[in-house]
This record gives structure tokens, C-alpha cells and sequence, in this order.
């Protein structure tokens, strides 16, 4: 520690100037395809640099030109702008064509997460097939997250920073319609009344029900 | 399919009971493209034309039953939990066209309509979210990564550390390993008794007659006094062991006079 | 995507304002993955667009940036600024513990500097090996002393500045003697009260190496 400090010793006291920090930040974030960390960016830069404020000043320079800089959860990453994409078809990567079944999991893992397998399956009415969330970790849009702490501590699964990515999205709260669900109480985790016959799943869920007063709509809330 | 399939029907919806079954007709055809029974109820429940939040739960009830109805005229094999749904919503239905029953215990049927009414409108909402999704500007369609990354080099280096508490504890390791053993260092200058005593069981024998014990120091312990002085007592304390082993004699004719000593003949005794 | 640009056929007549062919080109070169000619660029914008006169646009607009326009060939492509090369490595500091060999070896030389291989060896009982001595060199926390003035005149190794700097010492005698050790409790393997060799003291060395007239080892005296 100490002798490093020794090298750089200067450096601690005398960042570069901001124009020469947003210039790093640039070069850092054009040479990158995956979105960066602030704390990556801190660890590249010289000693006493502020990526944050340089990532600031240079959004505000990218701004409304053919390529922009974005917030992608807490990573950032240049990107080209939307309304470009047409000149682009050749760059256009095709993905795998994703089934009904996974597109809808996938939305219901990014609304309710952390969201177990039991709760998905609720929602949707049927069992989830393990091809289904197999896909979708493989293609980096959902990774497990903490477990419940209610019996059996079952997994949850939410989405991924590659999720946001893919999606443009900056974080899990600017999901489209996202406030909308919640006042209209979509997201709530309603018990059914009494001891209902769920379909596609069994008893379990009244548990699960009881679980997350905070759950993902303390996620989206701050 | 299944849903396009539906909307020819949802068009005659005229005579309310005939769209109906003929609607289930149609939905039969193509129940394998249903993905359980909330599908298919969520499916059926477009007939109503209404706002999910007003939906007739009654209605749907008896469009389910017709179905599993003509499914069953139809010889068609429907997966358990279809049925499950069907002898539900049976129950549901009878629920909500009895006058209740105070004695009976449990949700009431208007709680149990509630629920799959939010079920169904909670599906469609994920339906609709997942549509929305779907339809954003994506990454790799509309929206581009740099196409050129330059290879980000990574250098790992390796930097070896200690704290001050593992350089003393390190120390005490050592000065405590064999905390008997002479200091090392310490033995250029010290002639050990246990040396001198083996010097001394060789030469003794030669010694038949007095010798100043001095005599008997090693070579290149005379000159330097801390050597010397070493040397000295060590010989000294060792003759002592063999006078008391009996294989020497010792003689000091006054204060400070030099000790003597010379090989105690046994066999003379 | 591609009838979408038949679609803007109508911009034969009426390209887009030169601001707008900057982004376009700007976005082109972002996402390519190979360097653009001029041609391929006209290919893809809009009937009537001028990619030269963009090019020369984006090309002095990027003057000075942390990524320039540079021409490879006859084609274009964005690069990091050469100045900022030195950021396109990312460096992993992995810190480990030091060897034993190295922290006994350390220490000796702490609490007897100036010292000599030989006896660093006959306090350690063990040789030290050439890796060891040269690691501590590296890290500069130890560098060769004065020689001895005895047969021989073999090297000794003194601690550096960088090492009293990395364990918060003012001088080497600032570390604890043995007696403060076992006070804290450090040398609780069982040395019977007074049997506590005494570090290198009342020998020769001293006199010999005339560099330290009282040495470490009065350090030592408890």
C-alpha cells in the first residue's frame, strides 16, 4: 500500500484536470463493448480521479449525437443512438427466437423480482419447465438472487445487468408501466382466499404468499 | 392459434350461449396450444369484451364447463388439471348461485371470483409487460455496442505483503525454537565444556606427569582473551569432571598458583 | 430494417442536414466492427449524403478527444487517443501473504541489521534460498548494507525506508524486543523466565562491524 502510494505519491494530490478525466473516461468506454463500473473506471484512472463527475460532463457532451452514453444498473456504456439503428441492419445480431413461455417468465422475473419458481409458476398457471429458466440464465437475462427465508428457503431468480443492457433500460424501476402494475396492485403477492386448488402449483403457496411484504415492490420503491 | 381462431368466433357473438359452445368448439381444436387452464380461462374471458376488473366470473365459469363439456363429448384427452379447474370452477359456480350459506366455513364465493379475476388480469398484465419489453429499443436490433473493443490487456500482479505482527511473531518463532540451545552466533568465542572434555579424555592419557592445565588449551584459543578466557574455563570445569570421574588428579600449590594436573593411575591404586 | 431505408427513397432529393449525416457516420463507425470506406458508408446513409464531408466533420470534432478518427487504409475508424494507452490494460493486484521464509528472514534482518547471509542462516538453521532474499529486494523493503569487515567481506542486508513506511516504524529499533513480545503475549511457547538467549550480544560482532557501536542488540536486553 504505502509503497505505491511512494510511486504515485504526486498524483494523490494532483488529479489531472476534469477535461483530461472525461478524456479517459471516453477512451475507457469506447474501447469496452460491456457497460463499465464507476469502480473500474476509479481503478484505471490515475489516483485521485473522479469518474463519476467525468461521467457526468461527458454524457452532457454525447448528448443528441450519434452514439450517447448510458446508465446500465451501475455500469455505464456507450451505445448508438436508438433512432440510428436502421443504418445498422448489418451489425444486427439475430438472437434465438425466445419462446411465449420464456418471454413471459422473463417479464415476470424482471416485474416480481426476487421472484421464486413457485410464484412464477403461480402467475402463469403452469409448472415452468427448467428449459425455460435454463435459457434464460444462459443467455445472461436472469441469475439466481438470495434465497427466501420462508420454509424450504426456496431460490429467486431476478435479471441480470446484461438484461438491462439488452432492454436499454437503467435500472429494474424503469421497467415501462412498472408504477402502473403496482397502484393497480398487479405486483401484490395476493394469497388466494382460503385454501383454493391453485393451478399448477400446490399448497405451498400460501407460505410463499406471506413472504414478501417487502419483496420486489420494496425494490422498485426509493 | 388458438387465439385467432377464437376471434372468427368472437365475432358472432350474438346469441350469448351459442358463441359460447361454439367458441369451445373451436378452442378444442387447439387445446394443446393452450398453456394450462389460466390460458385457456384468460382466452375464453375475451368473449366478455370487458375490462378484466369486470369480468363475470359466472360466465367464464359456465364457458370453461361447456368446454371440458364438448372435450369430453369429444373423446379428447384433457390433462389432469384441467379438470381439477373444471370441478373447481363447478364448486365456484354453485357458490356464487346459492344464497350463502351462513353454517358454511371459508372464502365466500365472491372472494373466490375475486381472486381468479385478479389472476386472470395479473396474467394479462405480464402478458402486456412482456410485450412492452419486447418491443423497446434493444441491444444487437436498435441499439449498438462498440463494434471494434480494443483488447483491454490485463496485467495481474502479485504484491506480497506482512503486518507488523507477523514479522515479530515470524521473530519469536525463531528465538523461542530451541530456547536452550547457545546462541549460535555466540560460538566462535566459546570453547563448550563439553569440547574441552573431549580434548581432555584424549590428551589425558598422555599426561603422566603434572601439566598445567593451561597447557591443555586448544590451538587458537591463547591469544584472543575472550578465547582465551572461554577456553580456560571450560578445560577447567571439564578436568573437574575427571578428577571426579577419577581418571585425573589436580594440585594448586597456593592462591593463584597454576592448577596442575596429571592422568590418575589406576592400576597404582 | 432494409425496407426501411427504401422507404426513405424520397431523400434522394432531400438528405439529411449535414448535423444529422455526422451522427450517422459517427454511429456507423461506433458499431463496425472492421474499419468503413467512404463507399460503404454512402451504401448505407441516405440517398444524397455527403460521408466525406461528415467524416471530416466528426474527424475534427473528435480533435483532442479520448478517441480520434484515424484512417486505415481507405477506410475510417475510431481509436483511443495514443496518449491514453497506457489505460487500456487493467491491472489486478492480487495481494498475498509473504512466505514464512521470507517473514523469518525479514525479521532477522530487522532486529539485527547490518547482517550477513551466513548469519541470517545460523539464526534461521536453515539456508535461505536466493528467491527469498531477492523477493524482499524487490519489494524494497530490505537492499544490501555495508560489507563486513571480516575474511571474506561478505555483503549485509540492512531494512529500507519503504519497509519502517509499510509497517508504521520510525527506525527498526522502534520493534518491540523480546520482552515486549512476550509481554503481548507473542512468545508464549513456553520459555522458562531467564533462559532467554540473548540476541548476538557480547560477541565479536560489534567490534567488527563497527557500523553500529551499541547494535540491535541492546534492543534486546530485556
Amino acid at each position: 500500500m504505502q509503497d505505491e502510494s511512494h510511486e504515485t505519491g504526486d498524483s494523490l494530490f494532483e488529479a489531472p484536470p476534469m477535461a483530461e478525466q472525461e478524456r479517459m473516461v471516453e477512451a475507457i468506454l469506447f474501447a469496452t463493448a460491456e457497460p463499465v463500473t464507476v469502480a473500474e473506471l476509479a481503478d484505471r484512472m490515475p489516483h485521485g480521479c473522479d469518474p463519476a463527475e467525468a461521467l457526468a460532463h461527458l454524457r452532457r457532451r454525447y448528448e443528441g449525437r450519434g452514439v450517447r452514453l448510458v446508465k446500465v444498473g451501475d455500469a455505464w456504456a456507450m451505445r448508438t443512438a436508438p433512432d440510428l439503428g436502421h443504418l445498422m441492419h448489418r451489425e444486427t445480431v439475430e438472437t434465438r427466437k425466445l419462446s411465449r413461455a420464456a418471454i413471459e417468465t422473463l417479464a415476470i422475473i424482471a416485474y416480481h423480482q426476487p421472484v421464486t419458481r413457485a410464484e412464477i409458476e403461480e402467475i402463469r398457471g403452469v409448472s415452468v419447465s427448467r428449459g425455460t429458466v435454463d435459457q434464460l440464465i444462459e443467455m445472461e437475462w436472469i441469475r439466481f438472487g438470495r434465497r427466501k427465508m420462508t420454509p424450504g428457503r426456496p431460490v429467486t431468480f431476478v435479471v441480470t445487468q446484461a438484461f438491462l443492457d439488452h432492454f436499454g433500460l437503467e435500472s429494474a424501476r424503469d421497467l415501462p408501466g412498472l408504477a402502473e402494475l403496482r397502484s393497480a396492485g398487479l405486483l401484490d403477492n395476493r394469497p388466494p382466499p382460503g385454501s383454493l386448488p391453485q393451478v399448477g402449483d400446490g399448497t405451498d403457496e400460501d407460505d410463499e404468499g406471506g413472504i414478501t411484504p417487502e419483496g420486489q415492490s420494496e425494490l422498485f420503491e426509493d | 392459434m388458438a387465439e385467432d381462431t377464437f376471434g372468427q368466433h368472437e365475432s358472432k357473438q350474438g346469441d350469448g350461449n351459442v358463441a359460447a359452445r361454439l367458441a369451445a368448439e373451436a378452442l378444442i381444436v387447439d387445446v394443446d396450444g393452450f398453456e394450462g387452464p389460466l390460458d385457456l380461462l384468460l382466452s375464453l374471458s375475451r368473449t366478455q369484451k370487458v375490462d378484466l376488473r369486470r369480468i363475470s366470473i359466472l360466465e367464464l365459469a359456465r364457458q370453461y364447463l361447456t368446454f371440458v363439456e364438448r372435450a369430453k363429448q369429444l373423446r379428447l384427452e384433457l390433462a389432469a388439471d384441467y379438470l381439477v379447474m373444471a370441478a373447481w370452477l363447478a364448486y365456484l359456480k354453485s357458490r356464487l348461485l346459492l344464497p350463502p350459506d351462513p353454517e358454511e366455513e371459508g372464502p365466500s364465493g365472491e372472494e373466490m371470483a375475486a381472486h381468479l379475476a385478479f389472476q386472470l388480469e395479473r396474467l394479462q398484465a405480464m402478458r402486456d409487460a412482456a410485450a412492452k419489453l419486447m418491443a423497446r429499443d434493444r441491444l444487437g436490433r436498435d441499439v449498438f455496442a462498440r463494434g471494434l473493443p480494443e483488447d483491454v490487456t490485463r496485467v495481474r500482479r502479485v504484491r506480497y505483503t506482512a503486518t507488523l505482527l507477523d514479522l515479530m511473531q515470524g521473530y519469536a518463532r525463531l528465538r523461542t525454537r530451541d530456547e536452550f540451545r547457545p546462541y549460535v552466533m555466540d560460538r566462535e568465542a566459546v570453547f563448550t565444556m563439553e569440547e574441552a572434555l573431549d580434548r581432555l579424555r584424549g590428551l589425558i592419557g598422555y599426561s603422566g606427569d603434572w601439566t598445567e592445565i593451561s597447557g591443555f588449551l586448544p590451538e587458537g584459543w591463547t591469544e584472543d582473551p575472550a578465547r582465551r578466557r572461554s577456553a580456560t574455563a571450560s578445560t577447567f570445569a571439564a578436568s573437574l569432571e575427571l578428577v571426579k570421574e577419577g581418571s585425573a588428579e589436580m594440585r594448586q600449590s597456593d592462591t593463584f598458583a597454576p592448577i596442575q594436573m596429571r592422568r590418575k593411575d589406576r592400576s597404582g591404586e
